[in-house]
Parts: structure tokens; C-alpha cells; sequence
């Protein structure tokens, strides 16, 4: 196995700890919403899109970055900001809406920035990728080796933004590496409703950039590709595009009837959990099961923390809301 | 309705995709295209039970690209066909106004009138469920700003089937602005208007004509879409104080139905205008300046203005709450406007 | 020679019709805004985008199509509206700003309508292309064997419109053909600066569709690549994607400087000129030179009595500015 | 300028060029990115001189992608570079707006002030010369109504300089609006007032304050670029007639200097509003609606408006001229004020 072991306990405590996070939230988000869902009301109001089963796309490339390396996503953004290190009790509080979280409680779930890690996503689908292409400028011309990834789903590599950020970071020979995460869907629609060709790995090409495909949700497979396209980022050899097939365990949101796939299929793709196979990648390597224990004791302490942080953290004064439009400090 | 009639209630969603239903059987050129209108029925639920009647060719699941997708519809127009286009949430905008605005709304014009463009473009508006500041808009203005297109907000069930009857049959671009909360969806806030009397045969409500849907003689509050329900819960409130508002249901932005406004105000010399969009260059200031401009001598109190107070809306409940105009805030706004 | 001889003789008549079009709109162009230049002064005010030079794009897949065929067109559209029959004295009465025009003179050079022939055109950078994915589902939906056509420029190949539209129509299997008239720039910028591929052409892999480059801005080859195209769409076979190098003689528009490109770059392509070479071939077919000049006579008299339509048309009353902006009649 | 001056005259595009280079001389994280903005500096002249200067890496042309080079300016601002952005015309916003409606302006807020937006967003507004409904649009309402975003509109070549300056060392997003026939390009209409006395040192004009540049007790104008210009030739010819009209170069929609605004109110007692953006839900609504609420009192005639009257702008010139308005217009609107 070419990773390193430690590369692998990182990426191993780093799912468990995203696994633990997302499952925690499709409890706490259901408080308050019993008997009656409502979307509006409860702990954690507004939409909630989790990223159970997508992990590998996060650990996989995240093993490969540095602080000072941005990462841009999506409205499912909890396991690409947790793998980029973003400060997860402010985090958490954000989306509890709490004056502690990273936005003082404006931005909520898919409005996650926390400058310390470079780490930002938004609501729109596709709209960070440019955001990227421009943090990648940025190093250009600072002369750093830093790079930007941008995570998208595989629903967003159809709309327009992205088709213009992979020519122009092609064209300026940036170091952007987008991330499809194909988990089969956008909302309700599969892939092959919606996209003309069946990878968009196959669409580098359009960019002359360099175009992969991991297949299975392979931990193993995404942190190997991606050390080569973070590699040659830092190395000003311009972008890369790399997709990899995921699988979301849950609705698009919660409260998602999932009409649209049948029921035997999320039990089907649990079968194959990344979670699982990275696990025994470990027992296999002569890790002790006392060592994995403190790995997940260590996720699950994480995500508590978090949870109760922000709970126990209170809601900004009404008053806040007119604050922050502008910088006032500014000119 | 004052006589007994039989009371058929649907929620909003269902008003609106049986009107769409009604005249998919009535002409073969009306179809629906958008994300997720197929076998999720939309979102918001404006296309439930589409797809599973008409089928995949004439209610048509999109790509994440609402450029080619909104485009297409104008395309298929100008070729005769009325598509009905849905853009999930008004918020996405920015992704195709191009194509709004640019095309949809001036081709007829730059064709000196040859190209007809007979289509709808529905839309959820609104917030207050915390789903933050890319989710949460109406943009009422930014559409009503710009000419060519008729901009409508309907906020009943009777004015969402009637109203989208009359944008599928209209030969102009129609913007239909439908409110999230007013879809009357087992999964938001239950309110007793998302729900009502709704006839099974078609029917039309004109686009264009605003609503007195409260008479009183003291104060005349504008309101549209969830602002002019909280403005009739806080009209009900004020008559208890001995305050009588009449509220107008504005209903359409384009057309905007400024009769209704101007004898409205003459009669009660009061003016408030409540809006769940950004308060400045908004609906409320195009309002209060027609009013300035033609009823000027009628007031007899400065006019009130009641809106989003130039904020993105903000995710925290507290927050929203906070910036989104609602009974409270109209209440207080009438009792000082009456004050003078 | 594989084309038929009745349609090399309509494409060099009609090649010929388009550049006497453009070259007299150069004289006209001029005609009030001398000795000073003023865009808004003169018999035509405003951006002028001519096309001569391009021509083989617009008559080679122009001679493939019917009236009932679809075309739209960008802001550089004359070539495009005269090889598919567009009205040629309400055309040029538009762009005279003229009450007799296509618009009643609202619309104007960039935004030309003609119902009859179904043609469009916008001033919008790839904008047409949805409009036309738009008129082949139409078609499709009618049961129709029509196609739609969109022309752009090489730089509107960067635009998201361009994507996202490709997709669409190849998710849809619609009857779309995007022409690319590649003539190196969007407007001061070269394609190498704006493009991370040499040919467009190579994007159609991105959407699983046909893609063909036309070198040398060669008519009859560009007749050729579009016939199969226009069949293959007829067929209901899906979209394609035809780029084709040409040559813009004039600069991107009237009164550009030209300060991006050698001075002797233009009089090299006018070397190779499309016009003289269909020529050339018609010869060789022993057409007669009497017939060749009837051709070019009947294509003068077109241009001069279009233009003579356009100056004699009177204005619109000031008021009609108020019309037209919804259709009353509706409803 | 009351004293005799050195007079350096220079055109508007290049007082804002000059902005712009001085401002990249002294800070190294200012660069331009744009469509045509190398070589051939800026299809309106915004960036002349700039490439020659200082190189393809700081001035750099631009694919037709406005989403993602719009979207990379937002990138790189937030990590510390203060880019200057050009989108051609204003009237292709709608290729690019969720960029910068739904990123550029309200990620500073999202973000909870955590994150700056140090950038520039210069587009070309406004019409005149024939070209028609797609290019000649000014838009002020569209993005002066939303928030998040400073949004500004200088109508000389020292405010043009002065804000330019302004706008890049502001820590906020700024819309800095320029008026294509107020550049002074040789190619356009030759105005007086589109040369002007420029000091080559750098200096500041602040955003967010309008400007009386023409006193009067008769009657108030405000106006912005074109329009303001206009007003101030309007008011010269008005004098002759004995009426003196106090007139307003907004310079600013966002931040709204209102107070400027009600003091002339107060003192003339007469309101008219001139606009070359749309009519209806516009500039001209948000500052009669302003007065309406705050001066009503003071008002002795109703507020006028004078606007495109909510029709696409046409392309044949004699269509154009009758609705844009003009010197004519706003001086026949300013005697009907007064008459009052
Ligand atoms: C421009 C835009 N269009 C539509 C939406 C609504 N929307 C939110 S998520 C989503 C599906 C995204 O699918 P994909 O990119 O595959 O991501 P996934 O949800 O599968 O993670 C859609 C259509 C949006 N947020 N932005
Ligand atoms: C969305 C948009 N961006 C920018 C422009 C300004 N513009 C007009 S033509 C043009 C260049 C187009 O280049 P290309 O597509 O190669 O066509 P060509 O002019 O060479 O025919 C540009 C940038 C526009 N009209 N629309
Ligand atoms: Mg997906
Ligand atoms: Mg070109």
C-alpha cells in the first residue's frame, strides 16, 4: 500500500469524525420538528444536506493540503470542511445560529468561512468554483506553491460556472483542482438524466487539463490521484479536474421522501462503506484495536464538544442582524 | 362568498399544478421543464402529479443549468410552444438573468412586436424558515424593475389557480413569483390562508389588478403575498382598537394597478406599504412616489414604509425574525400613522 | 467535387451578396461621421460588427437548410441572416433604424428577427445557443424533422451559455448544430490567450457528440462536415459541433484601432479569399463567365435595392417607442 | 475653484486610468482583470495605459467568462488581493449576477464580517448613440436595490479619479459605474463636461456623499451623470426665466446620501427626479418615496419624475432621444413644478 500509515489513521479518524458529525445532526435536526416537520422550526432550522457516505471525496485530497491551501464547496459542505480542519464547535454553532458560530450565526449551514483554514462554501450550485480559480490567482501571483479545490457535485459540473472556471484557471495555468463528488444525483435527477456523458472526468479534455475517475469511493484510490494533481498544482503545472463516485446514505436533505430511488439502494451501497474498508486497510497494516478505539473515542469527543458548544452557546441579539453589511473600519 | 357554496380546499401548490394541469389537456403546446418538476413534482410542489399524468416529454427534468434551460424555453416559444419554466428558487437569478431580462422580456420589443413569447417563468419567493441569505429572498423589484415582463405574486390558492391559468394563456412573458410558505406544504409552517376555496373548473383572475380584500376608512396598507396577510391579521387586530385598514393585495407588480392604490389612499389619507423584499429602490418606494406624485394633497400623514431593512437575510431565527416585517411591526406602523 | 453544382452556384452567389452587404456598409457606415468619427452620428449609428471574410461558415451549412430550419445568430449576424433568406430590405431598413425595418427599427443591427425565414440574432455573447436548443425541442416536440443552428464567435466558446446548452441539447438528443466561426479573436483578444484548447471542436467529447474542424475557412469543406451534421440531426441523432477557421477582414467593429493584430495579418487572409476559390471551382466546372456575372449582378442589385429600400423608408414617429413592449392583443 | 488654478485637463476615462495606476504604484496587491482590458485598454478607455505599464500578470485579458473571472476576483480579494474588475457593459450582469449579488455582497455579512472583500467592480452604464436595448441600459436600480454592495455612479473626471481611488482602498465591494459618453473617448459625442480639471496627485472623494452643484431656492433636481449634467444645463437655461433650481449630483445610490437630498427639499419646497435608468421601481422612486416619508410637509407641490418610461431602449434614434430624457424635458417639468 503506497499510503502512508499515517496519512491513512488521519484519513481513518478524519471519516469516522465526519461519519459521527452527520449522524449526530440527523438527530439533533429532528428536534423540534416532532410530531410536525417543519422545516422552520427546532434546534437546527432551514435545509440540511448531509454528506454521509461521502467521505473518501474529503479525506482523500484533504490528506494533501495545508492550512494555507483554500478549499471552496457546496451546499453539502460538512465533511469538506471538517477534512480542511475548520474549527468545528464554531462550526456547529453557526449552524445552530448561535453568536459564537464562524458567521455569528448570519450564514448557517451552507454558509460556512472560516478564514484560519481558507475554508468557504455557499448555497449556489457551482458558484465556488470560481472562487477558487481566484484563490489559486492569488498564489500565482503572490509566488506561493499554495493550491485551491474546489468540491462540487456531479450536478454542478452542468452548470456554466463550471465550464468557465476550468478554461480560465486552464488558460492562467492555476493550481485549481476541482472535485466532483458523483454521488449519482442532483436532488432528484440521476446523472444520466442530466449529463451527456457518463464521466465528467472525460470532460479535462475539453480543457486540456488532466481528468480522473475514482471508482467505488475508494479512500485509497482518491488520496493517490490527488497526490499527483496537488503535486503538480504546487508545481505550476496548471489544473486538474478528478470526480469520484460516492454515495450519499441520506436525502438530498432531510425531510428528502427519496421517491426517486428505490429502497433496497442506500442499503446496498452501506454494504460497501469506505469507513469499514479503511478500517481494516488498518487492521490489516498491524494497527491494535486499542488504536483504533482512541482514533474514534477521539472523533466521537470532537463532535460532542461541538454539539454541546453550540447549544450551550447563545443566539445573537436581534439587534446583530444590522450589522456587517458593510465594513465600517474599511477606507 | 357570501352565499353556502361547496367549499373545495386545496393548498397553494395544488391550485397552482391544477391550473397547469387544466391547460397541459386544453393545448398540447403547454409543457414544463425545470429541476426536479418530474417525478419530485417541484419542490415547492407547483408541478405535483405531473409528470406521473403527462410523462416525461412534456414535463421535463433539467440539467443544474438554468441558462440553457430558461433559454430553451424562449427558444421553443418563439416556435410557438407555451413552456412553463421553473426557476427553484427566485435566489438563482443570477445564474440566467441574461436570459430573463435580455431576451424573454425584450425580444418582442426589438421585433417591433413580430416575435411572441408566450411563456411562464414560476418561481418560489420568500423566507422566514431560516434558510438564509442565497434561499430566502422575493426580489420583487429586481423583476418588476425592468420592462417586458409581466411580474406576478398571487397569495391565495383561488389567485394562484386563477392567476397561472391567466399567465399560461397570455401571449407576453409572465414572471409568476409564488410564495414558499404560502404553498401550503405539509413541510412548512402550517397557516390557514395556504389553504382555500378553489373551483375545479378553469378560471381566470386578470394579471394586473390589485385587491381590496379589506375595506376600512382609516389607513391603507399595501401589502403582497405574506406582507398583506400579516397585514390583514394586523388589521383585524387594530379593529379592536377602533382602527378600520383597509389592505390592498397588490397580487401584481406589472401591471401595477395604481388606481386601486391612488383611490384607495384618497379615501383613507393614510398610506403604509409593507414588503418582505429590500426596502430601498423596492416596491415600497415605487408605491410610496406614485402616491407622492398623484395623491399628495390626500395625505394627511407622511407615508410609512415597511420592509427588509437593507440586509441579506440572515440564517439565525432570532435574526430573520428580527428584519422581516410582520403583524407586530405593521400594527405599531398603523397606530402611528392614525397618531398624526 | 462531391457538391452539387446548383448549390456551389447558390453559395457563391450568396457569398457574394454578403460581402457587397458588408462592404457597402463599410462606405455607409462612414456616411455623417466624417470628418469627425461619432458611433452615434450618421445614416447608421451605433456598434457595427461585420462579417466579410466569414462567409463559407454561413453558406456552408446555408445551403443545407430549409425555411423551416432555425438559426441564431451573435452580434456580428449579416453573414447568418442573408444565407438563410432573411428579408434583405426590412434587414437593412433595421439597421437603418428605419419604421419599414424587421423591429420597426427598435431592434437594430445586433437584433435582428425575421419570423418568416426564422431567423435571430443578439448582442449577448452566446446567448442564441440556448434559443436554438430551445427551437429544437420544439421541433422535436412537433414531430419535425427541423434543426436549429447557432453561430458564434470563437471567444463565446467560453461562455457557460455555450456548455450548458450543449449538454442540454445532448442529454435531450436535440436537432442542434453549433457553428464556432473561429476567426482568431473576441475582439482584441487572441483565441490562444482566451481558449485552453486549440479547436473548440475538441469539446464536443465533452457532451459524447460529433465534432468537426473546418481549416482554411474552406467553403465546400465546411459543405461537407454540415451536410452529415444536418442529416445526422434530421435523423434525430443529436447534436453537433462544427468549428471552422475563417477570417475577419475588418476590424471586430467598425472604428476598432486594431492595435492587437500586424498589419499585414489581413491583407495575408485576403490572399486566401474563400470567394476567389468558389470561384475558381465553378470555372473548373465550366460555368460560363456569363453566368458568373449574372450571378454577381443579381446579388449587386439585391444589395443596392436593399440599401435603396432602407434610405427612401422614413423614421417612426417618436411615439411608436412606447409600443410593443407587451402585446396587447394578448390574453 | 474660486481661485486661478493650474487647469489639468483630462477626459473621464483617463482621470479614472490614472486612479487606477497610482493606486497600483502603491499597492502591489491592486491588479485589472477584464474582457479587452490589456492591450486595447478597456473598450472605454477605464484601463489606457495600464497594460503597457505594468504587464500581462497585473492587467489581464480575460476569456468571455465574466461568471468565473468575476467570481476569481472574488477569490482572490478574500485572500488579500484588491482586484479591479471590469464587466464591459452593465447590461451583461445577467451572465455574472449571482456572482455578484449572491458572493460579492453578501459573503462580508455571511461570514459575519469575518471575511473583507476588498474589490472594484467597474462597468460601462448608459446609452444615447443607437446601441439599442442589449447596450445602453444604466441599471442603477438593479443593483443599488439589493444590499451588501456600494454602489456608485460619478458623472466628472475628478470624481471619477477621486472615488475611483476611493473605491479601491475601500475594504468593501464597490459597483463603480461609469458613463460611457462621460469618458471623453474621441469616438463619442464631444461633451464639455466629459474633460475636466484633474490634480495629478492622488486624492480622495468619498463614497456615499452627493453633491449641490448648483444652488437655487426654486425648486431641487437630482440627477446622476447624464442626468445630472443635463440638470445643471436645464437650470442655466431656467435662470434666464428667472427660476433658480438647486441641483443634485447624487454621485452615490449606495450609500444614499439623503440627507443632502431633504435639506434642498426644505428649502425649495419642490422635487424633480431625473433618471436614464427605467422608470418604475427605480432611482427616482427611492428618492421621492425618501422625501415622502421625511419632508412630506415641506413639499408644495407633488414630487415629478422624469425617467425611461419602462420600455427597453430602442435602437433608431429618433426613438431613443424620446425616451431618455433630456435638457428639454426637465426643463419643461421643472416650469410645471414651479407653476404649481
Ligand atoms: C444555481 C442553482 N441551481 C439550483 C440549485 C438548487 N439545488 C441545490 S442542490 C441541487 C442539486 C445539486 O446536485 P449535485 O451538484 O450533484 O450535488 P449533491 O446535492 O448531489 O451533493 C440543486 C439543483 C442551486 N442551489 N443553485
Ligand atoms: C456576455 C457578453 N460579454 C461580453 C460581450 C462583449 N463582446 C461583444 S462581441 C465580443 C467578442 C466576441 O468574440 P467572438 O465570440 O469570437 O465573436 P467575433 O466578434 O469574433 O465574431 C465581446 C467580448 C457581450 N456582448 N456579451
Ligand atoms: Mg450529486
Ligand atoms: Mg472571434
Amino acid at each position: 500500500m503506497s499510503i502512508p500509515l499515517e496519512k491513512l489513521k488521519w484519513m481513518y479518524e478524519t471519516m469516522v469524525k465526519i461519519r459521527l458529525y452527520e449522524e449526530t445532526m440527523v438527530q439533533v435536526y429532528m428536534e423540534g420538528k416532532n410530531p410536525v416537520f417543519n422545516i422552520g422550526a427546532g434546534t437546527v432550522p432551514g435545509e440540511m444536506h448531509l454528506a454521509a457516505g461521502q467521505e473518501p471525496a474529503a479525506v482523500g485530497i484533504g490528506a494533501h493540503l495545508r492550512k494555507e491551501d483554500t478549499v471552496t464547496a457546496s451546499h453539502r459542505p460538512h465533511h469538506n470542511a471538517i477534512a480542511k480542519g475548520v474549527d468545528l464547535n464554531r462550526m456547529t454553532a453557526e449552524i445552530f445560529g448561535k453568536e459564537t458560530g464562524l458567521g455569528k450565526g448570519k450564514g448557517g449551514h451552507m454558509h460556512l468561512f472560516d478564514t484560519d483554514v481558507k475554508f468557504s462554501c455557499g448555497g449556489i450550485v457551482a458558484a465556488g468554483v470560481p472562487h477558487a480559480v481566484g484563490a489559486a490567482l492569488a498564489a500565482k501571483m503572490k509566488g506561493k506553491d499554495w493550491v485551491a479545490v474546489a468540491f462540487i457535485g456531479e450536478g454542478a459540473a452542468n452548470a456554466g460556472a463550471f465550464h468557465e472556471s476550468l478554461n480560465l484557471a486552464a488558460v492562467w495555468k492555476l493550481p485549481l483542482i476541482v472535485v466532483v463528488e458523483d454521488n449519482s444525483y442532483g436532488i432528484s435527477v440521476p446523472k444520466a438524466v442530466s449529463t451527456a456523458v457518463p464521466f465528467n472526468a472525460e470532460r479535462a479534455s475539453a480543457y486540456g487539463i488532466a481528468g480522473f475517475y475514482v471508482r467505488n469511493n475508494d479512500p485509497v484510490e482518491m488520496y493517490r490521484v490527488s497526490e499527483d494533481a496537488v503535486k503538480r498544482a504546487r508545481l505550476g503545472e496548471g489544473p486538474a479536474l478528478i470526480e469520484i463516485e460516492t454515495y450519499r446514505y441520506l436525502g438530498h436533505f432531510q425531510g428528502d421522501p427519496e421517491v426517486y430511488r428505490g429502497i433496497d439502494e442506500v442499503p446496498a451501497l452501506r454494504e460497501k462503506d469506505p469507513i469499514v474498508r479503511v478500517k481494516s486497510l488498518l487492521v490489516e497494516e498491524g494497527v491494535s484495536q486499542g488504536e483504533l478505539n482512541a482514533m474514534e473515542t477521539r472523533a466521537r469527543s470532537a463532535v460532542d464538544e461541538a454539539y454541546q458548544f453550540a447549544r450551550e452557546s447563545a443566539y445573537p441579539q436581534p439587534g446583530a442582524a444590522l450589522e456587517d453589511v458593510f465594513d465600517l473600519a474599511a477606507q | 362568498m357570501s352565499t353556502v357554496v361547496h367549499r373545495r380546499l386545496l393548498t397553494g401548490n395544488k391550485a397552482m399544478a391544477e391550473a397547469i394541469a387544466q391547460e397541459m389537456e386544453r393545448d398540447e403546446n403547454v409543457f414544463v421543464m425545470g429541476e426536479d418538476v418530474g417525478a419530485y413534482g417541484g419542490i415547492f410542489g407547483s408541478a405535483e402529479g405531473l409528470h406521473q399524468r403527462f410523462g416525461a416529454e412534456r414535463v421535463r427534468d433539467t440539467p443544474i443549468s438554468e441558462t440553457a434551460f430558461i433559454g430553451a424555453a424562449i427558444g421553443a416559444a418563439a416556435e410557438g410552444m407555451r413552456p412553463i419554466v421553473e426557476l427553484m428558487f427566485v435566489d438563482f437569478f443570477g445564474v440566467c438573468m441574461d436570459q430573463i431580462y435580455n431576451h424573454m422580456a425584450k425580444i418582442h420589443y426589438m421585433s417591433g412586436g413580430n416575435v411572441k413569447l408566450p411563456m411562464v417563468l414560476m418561481t418560489a419567493v420568500g423566507g422566514g424558515y431560516s434558510d438564509a441569505a442565497q434561499h430566502s429572498q422575493t426580489l420583487y423589484a429586481t423583476f418588476a424593475h425592468m420592462p417586458g415582463l409581466k411580474v406576478v405574486a398571487p397569495a391565495t390558492p383561488y389567485d394562484l389557480k386563477g392567476m397561472m391559468v391567466s399567465a399560461i394563456r397570455d401571449d407576453n412573458p409572465v414572471i409568476f413569483m409564488f410564495h414558499k410558505t404560502l404553498q401550503g406544504l405539509g413541510w412548512m409552517d402550517q397557516l390557514d390562508y395556504s389553504v382555500g376555496h378553489v373551483p375545479e373548473e378553469e378560471y381566470t383572475v386578470p394579471l394586473g389588478k390589485a385587491n381590496v380584500v379589506r375595506e376600512g376608512k382609516d389607513v391603507t396598507i399595501v401589502g403582497i403575498q405574506m406582507t398583506m396577510h400579516h397585514a390583514v391579521e394586523a388589521a383585524n387586530q387594530l379593529a379592536v382598537e377602533g382602527i378600520e385598514a383597509e389592505v390592498i393585495d397588490l397580487r401584481s407588480l406589472v401591471p401595477l394597478d395604481k388606481e386601486t392604490i391612488l383611490n384607495s389612499v384618497r379615501k383613507t389619507h393614510r398610506l403604509l406599504v409593507v414588503d418582505e423584499d429590500y426596502r430601498s429602490y423596492g416596491m415600497t418606494a415605487e408605491i410610496a412616489a406614485i402616491v407622492a406624485e398623484e395623491a399628495l394633497y390626500d395625505l394627511e400623514a407622511p407615508i410609512l414604509r415597511l420592509a427588509v431593512p437593507d440586509v441579506p437575510i440572515p440564517y439565525s431565527r432570532p435574526l430573520e425574525q428580527a428584519i422581516v416585517p410582520g403583524v407586530k411591526e405593521i400594527r405599531e406602523a398603523v397606530e402611528q400613522l392614525v397618531r398624526h
